[in-house]
């Protein structure tokens, strides 16, 4: 159902997609019940002459489990929403597959910058990739994203890959995406972050295995593979402290 | 024209003795330099008088039933705030976050943040 | 609010419990929350970082523990002061708050001291997780001190005059419970190490 | 000023300004927030302009540059709930109705309830100032997060940021205040006779709604406190750098703004209650299952909060707990519609406007409860959160109950309060001018929300996906209703004020409704009641077999009846 608003480009795009289906299905079906019940009881019961009202408390069992029996079905769908809702959140959000890559994605006011690591294939060495508003990944790959801020709260969404998650200043969330369809997608920041916060926008491009090879040759340089330097973890933190009027 | 329980007062100079008595107590066991004494010295002792104060000085135990429960509903609500917040901000790092530069060791490429189960 | 003129709803007493007592309850219960979020915070804060000890252990001990005598006797005097008023002996229940007044007066003088003391020590407000708490903790539970001064001394003046003694016994209560809260500030602020 | 409540008529000045008389008070918290909701309302155009016409001059406004968008958007929600929703809902109909309905001459402590007001107007005074102050109004979004709030060099707004803080702080106090005089009042001036479940549910929905602001209140005050320090003195509560937390804010806002939400829900839930009974000529459908559902909601309400923060950076592992608390919730709400919904049945439903208000309440609100149930599932909200279909989601609520339950409010009590009808045909068209266009705007929303719009953003420009024509022409279309439903806004006005002076003269019991308050003239005296009634049965006994009349006033006694 969501695919027909917005592109689903990772392998959890369709769980979430799934989830929200069955929501809709379960709440549009009570939603429509409970409307039709109440307008067909207005109709039903609209002022006429010669007709007296009839004196009910709500106590004549006869007459609450019309209430009840509905009210009971309504908890079952709860319990058949609730369930998978946690199964989708806990594979999303709880037990990280297994990484290909890494990349530490940072937020500041108010721009995305992302680190890669190079060649080497390490990060936090000398040859890390460092880029600011567009991050190369390649497709059908898992990525790990560890995520940090500079300095206020900003989140970290894509919405094709129906992936968010809040950017705190002193937090590292770790968290992972699979992408599975080529192309560029786009990276909002969907948490207030300022003035500046409608500018604050990004691209992910989904490459094919040889296509990011060769951006990756290109961007990265082989003589400083492999030396380390401090972790860009530490950038962050020292900015947040020289920023502070 | 309350349904007034106050006709009896208890000795309240005898209460306030045991307070400062209770008082002295954790201060002399704060003293003590083992971690449990000094902790039950300071808060076993501070329920305590807290109670006494309660119960004697503000009359709850002869109030009206629901005043102690309406006082006890409060302290649960922020007992479930504190259950609610702490996993955050008590804790350093949990599942898949952690926090720096105080655990500046946690940050390493690939692979989920320490868990501290 | 003064003697006179009080509306029908101000003298009826559904529950049992007279208005004025009814109301003091729901204000310590609102009061309760606001405490008792600060301490919670606090609470989780200092649980979480065993490095605030050091800081705490600049804390003048000997101070709290005088402050804590002084609002334990001060709120003996208080309920005195609501025995009186059961007896109908408004003057003495004046006294007695008023002693109790002179009591937060105490208190807060000490308080005073202490404070210019740390500041002098370079410990403000802004020097830290511990001292931030500190302050706000402590001046938070300091304005409630003075604010029960203030009203105490309006009960006290009615009082005097044989007026209104259901009040002596609420203000009375409103100071119980700032004395609780002081009883745990003491433990987390000054012992607790 | 002991003189006015002694009930001698005082001065102009007195009976104005400084009246302690609840209907007085009562009368300056509703013009109070229907001035505030002018201005809200005037935000809401200023910035859905710009998302319907992007860049745009905006008549009446200018050009709304990014800084301006984020304060227009936080100032119309601080606005919209804390000075329209709760002083209309909570103080304006609390202090008109409690006295009344309970059958005493005044609220218990009626200097109190006056300090409440002034305390309130003042806190919107210094909202309103900051409009003035270098920098501008706060325009961190009315959640306030940190660092953004509290860092002036994040914010640019240092003054407006502190000036919003103050006056949401004392618009808490004000609330604090009046809330206790609700509760004091309820429990111990009520009428002889009148047990626990003669109370009508308004009364008992808006005493509730006090209490449970009182009790989730608490722990933001505090945070307000750490903040208002974070700006000025440079404390660091907040920052991580100095061991503070910024998610510590957001629970402690959160774990007050998720109550709030019920806050405001259960006295639009009770003003319906009271119409629907009135027009459908039916007791209440289960008058104490309603209640029980009420409380149940007041204690479930303070479990569920960090369904706010799902995706904020809290441990996921407590998402699921929240998950499930907040699914809980809906089982007592469901059970509350349900009710409302039964007590139609068997009725003789007489559709007059407020009728129309309270049932387009119903209506309006299952949509909003229905589609809460997308973002309470922590997997969804995932992809939802922050999106425009949040902003559907709770609009579905907040219309419902701070305009369409308002409006049932005031055309149903306008009687009482001035003493003449509204004109029934403009009232009927100001209905449906809201109404529908209410749902021309935001059915829209959800759509570009599920297509990933995301909040607070005065351009969709830099997006690719989200700069489609498709989605621009559902922007501009919701902005257009926004502009029609405004503009019917003014049909009431006139109506509002027009029949102060115009319209037919009321009568005691123009709606033939059992409870308290119509059995006094319409406007009520100073001291309401020439004699204090005494209660004989519940609110709601209506169409009572054997009877010649279809309903039974509380206060009539039951020799009287014959029976």
């Amino acid at each position: 159902m969501l695919e027909r608003y917005s592109t689903a480009a990772s392998t959890y795009a369709h769980w979430i997609d799934y989830q929200f289906l069955l929501i809709a299905v379960l709440v549009g079906f009570w939603l429509i019940v409970a409307e039709a019940v109440m307008f067909w009881l207005i109709f039903k019961f609209r002022a006429k002459d010669g007709r007296p009202t009839q004196y009910i408390t709500g106590e004549e069992s006869h007459l609450k489990r019309w209430i009840t029996i509905p009210h009971l079905l309504v908890i079952l769908c709860d319990i058949v929403i609730i369930v998978p809702a946690i199964m989708v959140w806990y594979n999303i959000k709880q037990v990280l597959p297994p990484p290909d890559e890494t990349v530490r994605v940072i937020g500041q006011q108010w721009a995305w910058s992302f680190q890669q690591a190079g060649a080497d294939g390490i990060l936090d060495t000398a040859d890390d990739i460092r880029t600011v508003g567009e991050l190369h990944v390649k497709v059908n790959t898992t990525y790990h994203f560890e995520l940090m801020s500079r300095d206020v709260v900003h989140s970290f969404a894509v919405p094709a890959f129906r992936l968010k998650q809040d950017a705190l200043p002193g937090r590292i969330i770790t968290g992972w995406f699979r992408p599975n369809r080529v192309g560029t997608y786009d990276i909002q920041c969907t948490q207030m972050c300022g003035i500046g916060h409608a500018l604050m926008a990004g691209r992910i491009i989904v490459e094919t295995q040889q296509d990011h090879a060769a951006w990756l040759l290109q961007n990265s340089s082989p003589a400083l593979a492999g030396q380390q330097v401090t972790p860009g973890t530490a950038a962050a933190g020292l900015t947040m402290a020289e920023m502070r009027p | 024209m309350t349904t007034e329980a106050h006709v009896h007062h208890p000795n309240y100079v005898k209460i306030w003795a045991v307070l400062v008595l209770l008082l002295i107590v954790s201060v002399v066991g704060s003293m003590s330099h083992i971690r449990n004494v000094v902790l039950i010295a300071a808060f076993g002792v501070a329920l305590v008088k807290a109670y006494l104060v309660a119960k004697n000085f503000m009359h709850i135990n002869i109030e009206k039933r629901w005043v102690p429960y309406l006082l006890i509903m409060c302290l649960l609500f922020i007992a479930i705030l504190f259950a609610g917040v702490a996993p955050d901000v008590m804790k350093h790092s949990g599942e898949n976050w952690s926090k720096f530069p105080a655990k500046q060791g946690a940050v390493t490429s690939g692979g989920p943040a320490t868990k501290n189960e | 609010m003064s003697a006179s003129a009080k509306p029908i709803a101000n003298t009826r007493s559904g529950t049992g419990i007279p208005t004025v007592r009814l109301i003091t309850w729901w204000v310590i219960a609102s009061e309760i929350v606001i405490f008792g979020g600060l301490l919670a915070t606090y609470v989780m804060h200092r649980l979480g970082h065993p490095e605030w000890t050091e800081a705490a252990s600049h804390t003048n001990t000997w101070a709290g523990a005088f402050n804590t005598f002084v609002l334990l006797t001060s709120s003996l005097c208080a309920v005195l002061a609501h025995q009186a008023a059961d007896a109908h002996d408004g003057p003495k229940a004046a006294k007695m708050l008023r002693l109790t007044v002179l009591g937060g007066l105490i208190f807060l003088t000490v308080k005073g001291f202490e404070w210019t003391k740390d500041i002098h020590e370079g410990f403000v407000l802004s020097s830290g997780g511990f001292w931030s708490f500190y302050y706000t903790l402590a001046g938070l539970h300091g304005l409630h001190v003075l604010a029960g001064m203030i009203i105490m001394l309006i009960v006290a003046a009615d009082a005097a005059k044989n007026q209104e003694l259901q009040r002596v016994e609420c203000i009375g209560l409103y100071w119980h419970f700032v004395d609780i809260v002081w009883i745990f500030l003491f433990p987390l602020l000054y012992i607790a190490r | 000023m002991s003189t006015e409540v002694q009930h001698a008529e005082p001065g102009i000045f007195h009976k104005y300004f400084f009246s302690t008389d609840h209907k007085m008070i009562a009368m300056q918290y509703l013009f109070t927030g229907m001035a505030m909701a002018l201005l809200g309302g005037f935000f809401a155009y200023a910035f859905r302009m710009q998302l319907g016409f992007p860049n745009q001059h905006v008549p009446g406004y200018g050009i709304v540059t990014p800084g301006k968008y984020n304060a227009l958007v936080t100032m119309h929600g601080s606005v919209m709930i804390f000075w329209v929703a709760m002083p209309v809902l909570i103080a304006a109909f609390g202090n008109f109705l409690i006295p009344l309905m309970v059958g005493c001459d005044d609220m218990a402590f009626p200097r109190i309830n006056r300090l409440s007001y002034q305390i309130f107007l003042l806190s919107a005074l210094v909202l309103l100032s900051s409009f003035l102050v270098k920098g501008g109004p706060f325009g961190g979004a009315w959640t306030a997060y940190p660092p953004l709030s509290a860092v002036g060099a994040y914010n640019l707004t240092p003054i407006g940021a502190t000036l919003w803080l103050l006056a949401v702080a004392l618009e808490f106090v004000a609330f604090l205040l009046g809330g206790i005089n609700f509760t004091v009042t309820t429990m111990n001036s009520r009428a002889p006779g009148m047990k626990m479940y003669d109370i009508p549910l308004v009364v008992w929905m808006i005493v509730l709604a006090s209490i449970i602001f009182m009790c989730s209140a608490g722990p933001l005050i505090a945070g307000a406190v750490m903040l208002l320090f974070d700006q000025t003195m440079s404390t660091g509560f907040f920052d991580p750098t100095r061991g503070g937390d910024p998610l510590l804010w957001q629970h402690l806002f959160w774990f007050f703004g998720h109550p709030e939400v019920y806050v405001v829900l259960l006295p639009a839930m009770g003003i319906v209650a009271e119409v629907v009974a009135v027009f459908a000529r039916k007791k209440i459908f289960g008058y104490k299952t309603v209640l029980y559902t009420t409380w149940a909601v007041g204690f479930l309400s303070f479990v569920v909060w960090a369904h706010h923060q799902f995706v904020a950076g809290i441990d996921p592992r407590m998402a699921n707990i929240f998950s499930i608390t907040t699914l809980l919730i809906s089982v007592p709400i469901t059970e509350m519609i349900f009710l409302y919904i039964a007590t139609l049945y068997g009725g003789s439903i007489h559709l007059d406007t407020p009728m129309l208000w309270a049932l387009g309440f119903i209506a309006e609100f299952m949509i909003g409860g229905v589609t809460g149930i997308f973002l309470g599932s922590s997997g969804t909200d995932i992809y939802l959160h922050d999106t425009y279909f949040v902003i559907a989601h709770f609009h579905y609520t907040f219309v419902p109950i701070a305009i369409i339950a308002v409006y049932a409010g005031i055309t149903f009590w306008y009687p009482k309060m001035f003493g003449r009808m509204l004109n029934e045909t403009l009232g009927k068209i100001h209905f449906w001018g809201t109404v529908i266009p209410f749902n021309v705007i935001f059915i829209p929303l959800f759509i570009t929300g599920t297509a990933g719009d995301q909040r607070r953003v005065y351009s969709y420009a830099q997006f690719a996906e989200q700069s489609r024509p498709a989605l621009q022409h559902l922007r501009t279309t919701s902005t257009i209703a926004l502009l029609v439903m405004l503009a019917f806004q003014f049909v009431f006005l006139f109506n509002f004020f027009w029949s102060l002076r115009n319209g037919p003269s009321a009568g005691p019991n123009p709606w033939r409704s059992a409870t308290l308050e119509w059995t006094v003239p319409s406007p009520p005296p100073h001291g309401n009641f020439a004699e204090l009634p005494t209660v004989y049965r519940g609110p709601y006994e209506y169409g009572l077999p054997g009877l010649a009349d279809d309903f039974l006033p509380q206060s009539v006694p039951d020799q009287a009846v014959g029976d």
